[in-house]
């Protein structure tokens, strides 16, 4: 019957290790068959501070990358960055914890066919996503270079693992302190024209997914971005988590990012309009 | 084991067969929450407020968490009615759905347009008057603030709605005197009563330093204002005890259905707590089923308002 | 290590070293904190709502926990203003603490009785003018839900005490129109504005089936509220830019503090937040400096509704 | 400067153990200097839920017993029973937690001078503090008999070094699963003749506390209970806790009970009017 949220389901699943990573913590958790609907972009919505807790909504975090063939049935990792109190929360549970989430979420980053080119742009923990991508990518005979950025190294994620699924990796440190100093931006236009560029995928901060679309506006150059607005629910009921995108006619639309996002055409989304409502009627 | 409950409702002549709805406008139309249970097994499917035209609504970030609550300030983002009528109401009905439709205005003939195009709709069980909007015409009060405006919205839907659909006006608790307002919109022809919409909140940011919602204020919702939804509903039976009442306002589980079934509600609405989990109605509705089981009740209706049977 | 912050504030002509106070009613009249900590480390004791006679207020059950809140049906409990002028307010200001007298009463002409004893003492800082009580003279309707009753109350009192102590108004968020409430007391004589008072709400014990409070409803507090406050303040502080607002309303942190502060409070009452820290004072003044400094401000009174900045 | 809360700190402790016992928790708890200032009949403030709940206040319980010459510094225990969302929450916390704690509060049984007869009567719980008193009573030279009543036998708390304190003791269950069955005001009048008793302590459902007041009315013998009201401070500062007390005047005053009790004189507590307001002025 469903036509939205379609394999999403809600599940205690339990915390088979969470260990410190840079300034982040990589959680993996045993979530059984769920990992057969997961797809790269896709994302998951956590209930945070246990029963007696006063923090009532979801915590949306990337689904960084899922396994089918563990010990364990399937597992899907989270880089969760500990930034407010509900993340704070979920870094500090122990192995063996029972968490509930709602996964899969929202729209999946769009798999070419043909064996292209691909630019994966990733800020901070915007990265986390790109590495089960990039596998994905190269299952399909994609050549896969990575820029990842950060303002210091520690919020840099680049597994060493992960480091294998791409062809070139370039990291940027606004710091210097981890590989180039500056932003992922800085050569953005001549790596996508020596390198052939068909598709852009990003992941990150909105500042950077609005910069990335503007410098390659002109270009021929695909761009899927996966956005992050604030969500209240993450599964379309609340109209909490809009950005305004433009449609086919011309007009603008405030679209849910939680169903019709996180991944989005980055061209479509009108930059310039978010934070405001556009003129006009609907 | 427990006792069967005959868990059926009814506001005006609507029957439900359980008192657990959705929330107008935490819910949106229905189909995002199909995923997570068969629409028609709970009471009713409360659509998220609709206006004559298409809206966009306010600008983001349209919401904060706060204390066992959050603010929102959606907006009343929306296709308008036509659109909705020809795709939202169809499909929930082809659900076998109940449909309550929510209907919005900035001015008392909005109500009315809406009331009319509502009228040739065949299906749905009731409408609920969401009157908490600001009158473009009263210098943007909100209509649910002034005994007045609230009385001419509801007069002017049930004129143009005829004798057949139930009405519910939906009333913001945002007032000093909320059994006169209800009063006014009762005597105006409303069939019910919807208490409450959420309560006037503002959270502001400590980083930015300057109001958080785009909205700048957010209305509260959640299980922070349970109490206050207690109160009002409480309230208003006292005051007007054969008036059907919906309830809502922070029920996480079934012990709040059941409380706000005790200070009358005959039905009560699910809002901000699908969003922390999307089986919510469900759980709820089960947990209310055992409770008024293990209280004894056969039917949910010998529940509502007994909190009251003491009273002079 | 952190920039010195002048964290010092004015009400009326009344100076204060630090924002934090006590709330009314939520740390008696002082006694019973000093254990935890010297009461002059904090802006001012504001002692409990005090009456002209002995009162001993409410049936128990007195409390509900609801979430991140609580109910409250005290019902003015207290010695009476002649024992508490004897015995309490010599204590506080041996203590040398700054001591905010908060006066209630169920005529306007019992508030003017209560002026006129405070009147001769000295010592004092401000008298807060506690208008959220019923109105035996007109139908228990709560003098901060009407205008008239609100104006009149102040104006007894302004008239009654003189022109040297600074009179600051509470007043109750259960009203329409919360701007123009203020406006009226202001316009009575008030110096300032205490913003919130508890939000009216009631919660049904599930087992007996009845309103858990002895007083059946009962007021809303702590962090659960804190949107309404913040709200208010904002509200109130745009109409009325220049009068000085005591805020109060679910604070439990610096960062709540702060919010009322750049909402446009000039001081901060902390209330419930003492019943679950006894400390509670003491971590929110130091949490609060700290964060003055790391956003550069010199002084607190620089804060002050500095979320209105960019306002028409 | 302090006159009330004397001796009162709010310190984080950590608890060294946590065992089931019947339908409770045994809680120990490592609580140094404080056991110092600790008398039978006082309570602790106990903050639940964590850093995230959206419980905002304490808990109160009775101290069961607290010793000093443990390996870990000053001890303290306490019998909890897991009632609603917060004393489940503190039940099912583990060894090493660290918990918030407001301690010494309340008054204290009064200890008598000279070697009495006490009778020490607990209901459910409400045993807890009573083997605590029986030590000190015993250190006095009193002769100490013990009643305790339940509704069930998983209800009588009655540890094995507790009852070494005791001359007798004697257990009531509603439903005859343990010791005899009936309340423990069965018997009471001829007990309190038969062994000469001076004193009761008793401590448990306000009820029974109510009833013993009754049945002890025209005897010689003083009744000190220990009362518990729902308290929202603990510390003296809301006026929720009050119970109605007579004066020496006859008059009658609302008394918190967290500063002016938890132990009362029963004669002196008005329980015919608990829950209600005294007629007249205060
Ligand atoms: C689709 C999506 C994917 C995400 N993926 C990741 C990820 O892989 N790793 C990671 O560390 N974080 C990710 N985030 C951000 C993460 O959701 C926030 O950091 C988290 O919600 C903050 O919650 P908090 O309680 O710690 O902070 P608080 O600031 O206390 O949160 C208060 C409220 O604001 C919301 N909120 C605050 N910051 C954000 C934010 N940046 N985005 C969305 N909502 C926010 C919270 O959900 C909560 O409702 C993602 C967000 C979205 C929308
Ligand atoms: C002086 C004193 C000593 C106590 N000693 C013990 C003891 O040794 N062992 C033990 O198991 N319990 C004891 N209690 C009772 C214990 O405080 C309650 O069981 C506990 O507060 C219930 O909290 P909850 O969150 O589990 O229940 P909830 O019902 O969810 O609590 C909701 C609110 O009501 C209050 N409340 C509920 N029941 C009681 C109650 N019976 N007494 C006081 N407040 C209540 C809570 O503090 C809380 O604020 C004592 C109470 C007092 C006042
Ligand atoms: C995100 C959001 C959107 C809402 N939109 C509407 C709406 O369109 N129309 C309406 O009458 N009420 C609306 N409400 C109010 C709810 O229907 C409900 O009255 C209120 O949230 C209290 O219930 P709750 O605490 O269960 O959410 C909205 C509430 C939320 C949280
Ligand atoms: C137990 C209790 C008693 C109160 N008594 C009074 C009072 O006597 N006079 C008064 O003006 N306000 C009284 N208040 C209201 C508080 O002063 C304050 O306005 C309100 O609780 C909101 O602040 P908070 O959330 O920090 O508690 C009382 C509040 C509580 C919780
Ligand atoms: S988060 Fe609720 S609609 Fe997207
Ligand atoms: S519990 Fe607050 S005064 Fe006793």
């Amino acid at each position: 019957m469903a036509t939205i949220n379609k394999s999403a389901v809600q599940e205690m699943v339990t915390i088979l290790s969470n260990k410190r990573v840079g300034a982040y913590h990589q959680i993996l958790l045993n979530v059984g068959d769920i990992v057969k609907n997961c797809r790269p972009g896709n994302f998951v919505a956590i209930s945070v501070g246990g029963d007696t807790s006063k923090m009532i909504l979801r915590r949306a975090f990337a689904i960084s990358r899922v396994s089918e063939s563990s010990q364990y049935g399937g597992t899907m990792e989270l880089i969760v960055a500990p930034h407010g109190s509900g993340s704070k929360w979920l870094c500090s549970q122990a192995e063996g914890t029972e968490i509930d989430v709602v996964a899969p979420l929202g729209t999946a980053f769009g798999i070419p066919t043909e064996p292209i080119s691909a630019l994966l742009i990733g800020g901070g923990y915007g990265s986390a996503p790109l590495f089960g991508l990039a596998d994905v990518l190269k299952s399909r005979g994609c050549k896969v270079d990575m820029l990842l950025g950060a303002s210091v190294g520690s919020k840099i994620y680049a597994p060493m693992e992960g480091k294998r699924s791409v062809n070139s990796l370039k990291i940027y440190t606004e710091d210097g302190s981890m590989g180039e100093t500056g932003r992922v931006t800085e050569n953005l236009l001549d790596i996508v024209r020596d390198r052939n560029i068909d598709v852009i995928y990003s992941c990150g901060p909105m500042a950077m997914l609005s910069a990335i679309t503007a410098l390659v506006a002109d270009l021929e150059v695909i761009h899927q971005c996966a956005v992050e607005e604030s969500m209240a629910c993450g599964i379309g009921i609340c109209m909490t988590c809009v950005l305004p995108v433009r449609n086919e006619d011309g007009s603008t639309s405030m679209l849910r990012s939680c169903i019709d996002g996180p991944v989005m055409d980055g061209s479509t989304v009108r930059w310039d309009l978010v934070g405001e409502v556009p003129e006009g009627t609907a | 084991m427990t006792l069967p409950v005959d868990m059926s409702t009814t506001l005006g002549n609507a029957w439900f067969p359980t008192p657990i709805f959705t929330a107008s406008g935490c819910a949106s139309s229905g189909k995002e929450l199909a995923q997570f249970f068969p629409l028609n097994q709970v009471g009713a499917i409360v659509t998220k407020s609709v206006m004559s035209k298409p809206r966009h609504g306010r600008p983001t970030p349209r919401m904060a968490e706060t204390p066992s609550g959050m603010l929102n300030s959606i907006g009343l983002q929306g296709p308008g009615i036509d659109a909705f009528l020809a795709n939202d109401v169809p499909w929930l009905l082809e659900q076998k759905a109940r449909v309550i439709v929510s209907i919005a205005g900035e001015t008392v003939e909005e109500y009315s347009t809406l009331a009319r195009k509502l009228r040739s709709v065949s299906g749905i069980s009731a409408v609920e008057v969401n009157i908490s909007c600001p009158n473009v015409e009263n210098r943007g009060m909100v209509f649910a603030c002034d005994p007045e405006s609230s009385r001419r919205v509801i007069d002017g839907v049930r004129k143009t709605i005829g004798g057949e659909l139930p009405i519910i006006a939906k009333l913001s608790p945002d007032v000093t005197d909320l059994p006169a307002i209800a009063r006014g919109v009762v005597d105006a022809g409303a069939d019910g009563l919807a208490l409450i919409n959420t309560v006037l909140g503002m959270v502001i940011n400590i980083d930015s330093m300057k109001p958080h919602l785009g909205g700048k204020t957010g209305g509260l919702s959640g299980p922070a204002i349970k109490p206050v939804a207690v109160r009002a509903i409480y309230q208003v039976h006292a005051a007007l005890p054969k008036v059907p009442i919906l309830g809502m306002g922070g029920v996480a589980s079934g012990r709040d259905a059941l409380e706000l079934i005790l200070a009358g509600a005959s039905g009560v609405s699910v809002g901000t707590a699908s969003f922390g989990n999307p089986k919510a109605l469900i759980d709820i509705q089960n947990e209310l089923r055992d409770l008024l089981a293990a209280r004894g009740f056969a039917t949910m209706q010998q529940a509502i308002g007994y909190a009251h049977r003491d009273e002079a």
